[in-house]
């Protein structure tokens, strides 16, 4: 059997998804086609009745989705955070941020280079609404507020080439392979929580989904072996999700 | 620059190895490739034809337009393919999305003008050459079409060779309506730009490399042949 | 097969580019003989010959055939000044026109070859025609129109490239087709080709025909002061 | 099916409003292309000329290299040149990278090829015309060069016009070393592909077309000026 | 300006995808006269004067001026057979050999237009080389040899398509070229073209050089029983 699930890049950038996929086909003889795409698109191929579900982490984008009867339900996995990266030198002083909007004030006075996803995806809404409790608002900044409009490797690759400040999920840049001269340099204020989402597609809309089958990997998404599968994910060292679905 | 370096010693690594990952996606490459690539040559050839032997009224038109669609946008072209074989589009219930067949009409999309282009270009010289010999010989047009693709084969291959190197480096397209579905629709250009944005470069250029060089392999075997740089032209 | 003659050309012209290449041409050709178009270098031999052929935009008045004009099609050749040579062997160059007509390879083939020894390419065969020497390529085009056995044929100077030996032999070739029942249309520079083939002569300058008459009459005493000059090879005003 | 009108009517909108975004994008996006477009033709037009005079050892693993290289996957150039322009890169003091001179690099890298084979293609039917006379003259190699270049001028445009189609539909590459950020470097293919990823497929489609209508006109104004396909052939 | 002469030529052959084009030929050309190459169709004649002028790849032997060879190749011109239309118009066909050579344009033109009138083309000078008659090719290729004065000029059947005037013009020129100490190598298949030219007759057979001689003596008494009945058309064996 297989089942198409349309993720989003950072997802399938930390590589968590290398780990679970091989673990679900042995498990359950099932093969999960990833379709890597942006947060838009993963609900858009949902809404179109292309892939059987969807993984994302935009909340309040899930309950449009559902809202519109797109999906039949959402089931929460796991999360992990969102964390600033910036130049190893930190120019802004960022790191000494005692919250993650203090951090973000911090960047524009210096106004020091900040790359932007600026594609509308969960990690991009999060930063805007981290701005909004900074009292900022990125349209009226100039110059060294940078909206790329790309995916989150994109986006890393660019603020590597700037040595510029960016917002990334932990796992994407934990995975990261062009790090230049980045690091992270603050993390751990609880409002960067990143939570991520299962939404099976709802097969009263497209009769040909394999609801079934998207049911029967849920059931294993909140599993003890995907629990423990999940937990123990480390790059490093260093664990990128935590399991919290409710079992 | 180290990334440069990397890139071609770890393509060189992955050759010899043989890496089955690397032979997998490369020969998916090809076999979508050279599925299009047949299919394009099919359509645009004898429409190269058609444009150099016919002097229907929007030729003018037709040949701007050719020209101009070798300019169109792969995402674009991926987006179109991928509304029409959507579930919710006209050509849903053939299930197509995400195949390798979704991947080959899009590059057969993106291909056909590029290959009738210059196929038309060619066959127009070879036409000015044999205009009066053939409308004196009150030759049908199929008949005309037909010896002009014969006389013409060497230069039709330089066509069908850069629809061959257009289709294999795309990624645009093919990301869209195939879906970069791993074992399953992930070709060379897909695996690529995955690297690229997990930041590996030195993979994504090793994979790169292999793909130039593939590229290169297929041209040089082609011109050697058919020997298309001897002197006695056909 | 229907009669295609006569051959009725009123007021025909080709234009090109605002130039008027020939015409206004007003003409009748019968059935029988062989009709040879002269004038000086530019006066339009080449013109007219393609007007009547049928391969030039006609831009003012009409050519007409007795039969109807897709008929009337099938049953010429032409055979250009500049031979065109198709990018393959002399054989298959020879073959192509029984080819288009449906005539299997291997007919086609061994027609080519009895076509090759008559206009002396017998051991060119499988040469490629596009390095045959200037007179082969006649020798080729000659061939090439014959072989499908038309009942017009059009030459224009072909035998310009040729040798005094084969230059002999075509016209014996062309004197046997015209007795045979092909009408001849043809154009040449050589005065002495003229007299020995032609039975008609139109006379052409400045794209339009200046004289007409019976070979012997033409030659004998021209009709006109332009006509003698052009026989002698002076200025030709 | 309804984004494909939803795209139609949107792309019709925005025309008509003169959308100020549309209008910047497509403005730079012309830029960018025109500059490349310019520069290339520059390297690739003499290139063709010389591989259709010039019979050294190697022309044709050149030639085949050229044809191989039409293919070049965007993506790989755009990493190559991210690497080279780079702040650790050779040329990375220049601050190049995330500029529209990146992006203009980039796409010249990928048009050279295409264009050069397209030009030695056409200038090697007019060269075998020209070949005797000009031996016989005893022209030198750069006169050569330059008689089949300006005889063969109208063919040249025709390969110009294949590497302008190329350039303004290409994404891959400017996407990695433009950077596709807002008001700075995002062109109409950029904004294509993130309107994709952001699921507005209808926008995506829309850009699509205006970038296609776009193509088409500047194909149109050219054979309409240059009268590419009128009789007498220069 | 040195001495191009004598000429000379040893073993020279020029082989074509196996074929023997011609040779192998043995050959000395002395500074004055008009040679003129004779022979039937694919003898070798195109061939011969080709390797003598230096454009067709030598295969064996070797081809000697007595000047240096940049030289020697600057002061030749050739007329092709099937004359090469650069796509220019007339006036700019006749100016280019001039433009090479870094005559400004201006110069280039009047002179070109001295030739167009020369060899009869006066009224054609705007007009795209393309479009020309086959006589009015001819012409032009003359005119554009001519136009830098060679000292050595080959001229592969310059007037094969050229009416009697323009041919009487024509050979006044060439005739004229000669007195003036230009060396004239050519072909022809008119015999009495050849008669009333030539003072050196070589008579090619199978891409051989088959007899020479001075010309008169060439054509009133033949020395091989092949070169009388070539002269007299006969078959060649
Ligand atoms: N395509 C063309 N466009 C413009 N003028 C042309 C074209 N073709 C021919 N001409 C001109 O028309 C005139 C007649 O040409 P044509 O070829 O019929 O002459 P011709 O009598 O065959 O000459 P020749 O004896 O030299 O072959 C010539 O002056 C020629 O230059
Ligand atoms: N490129 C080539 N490849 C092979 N054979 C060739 C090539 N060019 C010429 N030939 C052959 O070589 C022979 C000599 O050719 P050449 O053109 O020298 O003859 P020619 O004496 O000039 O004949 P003509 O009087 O017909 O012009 C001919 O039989 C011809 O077919
Ligand atoms: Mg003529
Ligand atoms: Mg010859
Ligand atoms: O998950 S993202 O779409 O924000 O990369």
């Amino acid at each position: 059997d297989e089942i198409k699930m349309a993720v989003t890049t950072s997802f399938h950038n930390s590589g968590l998804s290398d780990v679970l996929v091989p673990a679900i086909k042995r498990d359950l003889d099932l093969e999960v086609q990833l379709l890597v795409v942006g947060t838009g698109q993963a609900l858009k191929l949902g809404a179109a009745g292309d892939v059987d579900a969807i993984l994302v982490h935009s909340r309040k984008a899930e309950e449009r989705f559902l809202a519109a009867g797109n999906g039949t339900h959402r089931r929460e996995i796991m999360y992990n955070d969102f964390v600033f990266i910036g130049p190893k030198s930190d120019t802004a002083d960022a790191g000494k941020a005692a919250s993650a909007a203090e951090a973000l004030s911090r960047i524009a006075n210096a106004k020091a280079p900040f790359v932007s996803r600026g594609d509308d995806s969960g990690t991009h809404k999060k930063e805007l609404s981290l701005w909004n409790v900074a009292d900022l608002d990125p349209a009226g900044f100039d110059n060294w507020y940078k909206a790329v409009g790309a995916g989150m490797g994109a986006a890393l690759n660019t603020a590597a080439g700037m040595n510029a400040y960016i917002m990334s999920d932990r796992a994407s840049w934990l995975n990261f392979g062009n790090k230049g001269d980045l690091a992270l340099v603050y993390a751990g204020d609880p409002v960067l929580f990143n939570q991520y989402a299962y939404l099976p597609v709802n097969p009263d809309k497209h009769a040909h989904v394999k609801h079934d089958l998207a049911l029967k990997l849920e059931g294993w998404l909140v599993s003890d072996t995907a629990k423990a599968l999940i937990n123990d994910y480390k790059i490093n060292g260093e664990t990128l999700f935590v399991f919290n679905a409710v079992q | 620059m180290s990334d440069l370096w990397g890139g071609l010693s770890q393509a060189f690594y992955m050759l010899v190895s043989l890496d089955a990952d690397l032979v997998e996606i490369t020969l998916r490459s090809l076999q979508v490739t050279l599925t299009a690539l047949v299919i394009a040559s099919l359509i645009a050839l004898p429409l190269g034809a058609l444009l150099a032997v016919r002097r229907f009224r929007i030729r003018r038109l037709t040949i701007a337009v050719l020209n101009a669609l070798m300019g169109l946008p792969p995402v674009v072209v991926g987006l179109i393919v991928y509304i029409m074989l959507s579930r919710s589009g006209p050509f849903g219930v053939f299930g197509l999305l995400f195949t390798p067949t979704a991947m080959i009409i899009a590059q057969v999309i993106i291909i056909v003008p590029l290959i009738a282009s210059i196929a038309h270009q060619a066959l127009r010289e070879l036409w000015s050459d044999y205009h009066d010999l053939l409308i004196s010989m009150n030759t049908t047009h199929a008949q005309r079409m037909k010896t002009l693709l014969w006389d013409g084969r060497r230069a039709l291959l330089t066509a069908a060779l850069a629809g061959f190197g257009r289709a294999i480096g795309e990624v645009g397209a093919i990301m869209v309506v195939g879906g970069n579905i791993d074992h399953h629709t992930r070709v060379l250009t897909t695996a690529i730009a995955l690297e690229t944005g997990k930041g590996d470069f030195a993979l994504a250029l090793a994979l790169g490399f292999v793909l130039i060089a593939m590229a290169i392999a297929v041209n040089l075997v082609i011109h050697w042949l058919t020997q298309t740089e001897k002197e006695g032209r056909w | 097969m229907s009669a295609m003659f006569p051959l009725i050309v009123e007021g025909a012209m080709t234009r090109r580019g605002g130039k008027v290449l020939v015409g206004p041409v007003d003409l009748r050709l019968e059935a029988e003989g062989i009709t040879m178009v002269i004038g000086p270098n530019g006066a339009g031999k080449t013109s007219l010959l393609r007007l009547l052929h049928g391969i030039a935009r006609i831009s003012a008045g009409r050519v007409t055939w007795a039969c109807d004009e897709g008929e009337a099609r099938r049953r010429q050749a032409f055979v250009f000044q500049t031979p065109v040579m198709l990018r393959r062997s002399v054989r298959d160059n020879l073959a192509y026109p029984l080819r288009l007509t449906g005539v299997d390879r291997v007919t086609a083939r061994a027609q080519a070859e009895v076509w090759a020894e008559k206009v002396g390419l017998g051991d060119a065969l499988t040469r490629p025609a596009t390095a045959l020497s200037g007179g082969e390529r006649q020798k080729l085009a000659l061939g090439r129109a014959l072989i499908r056995a038309p009942d017009v044929l059009f030459l224009d100077e072909p035998c310009a490239s040729l040798d005094g030996r084969a230059m002999r032999d075509v016209e014996a070739i062309l004197r046997s087709a015209a007795e045979a029942g092909t009408r001849l249309v043809m154009s040449t520079h050589d005065m002495g080709q003229a007299r020995r083939l032609a039975s008609e002569v139109v006379f052409l300058l400045g794209g339009k025909i200046h004289d007409r008459g019976p070979a012997d009459t033409f030659f004998d005493s021209p009709n006109t002061a332009q006509a003698r000059a052009f026989l002698r090879g002076d200025i030709v005003e």
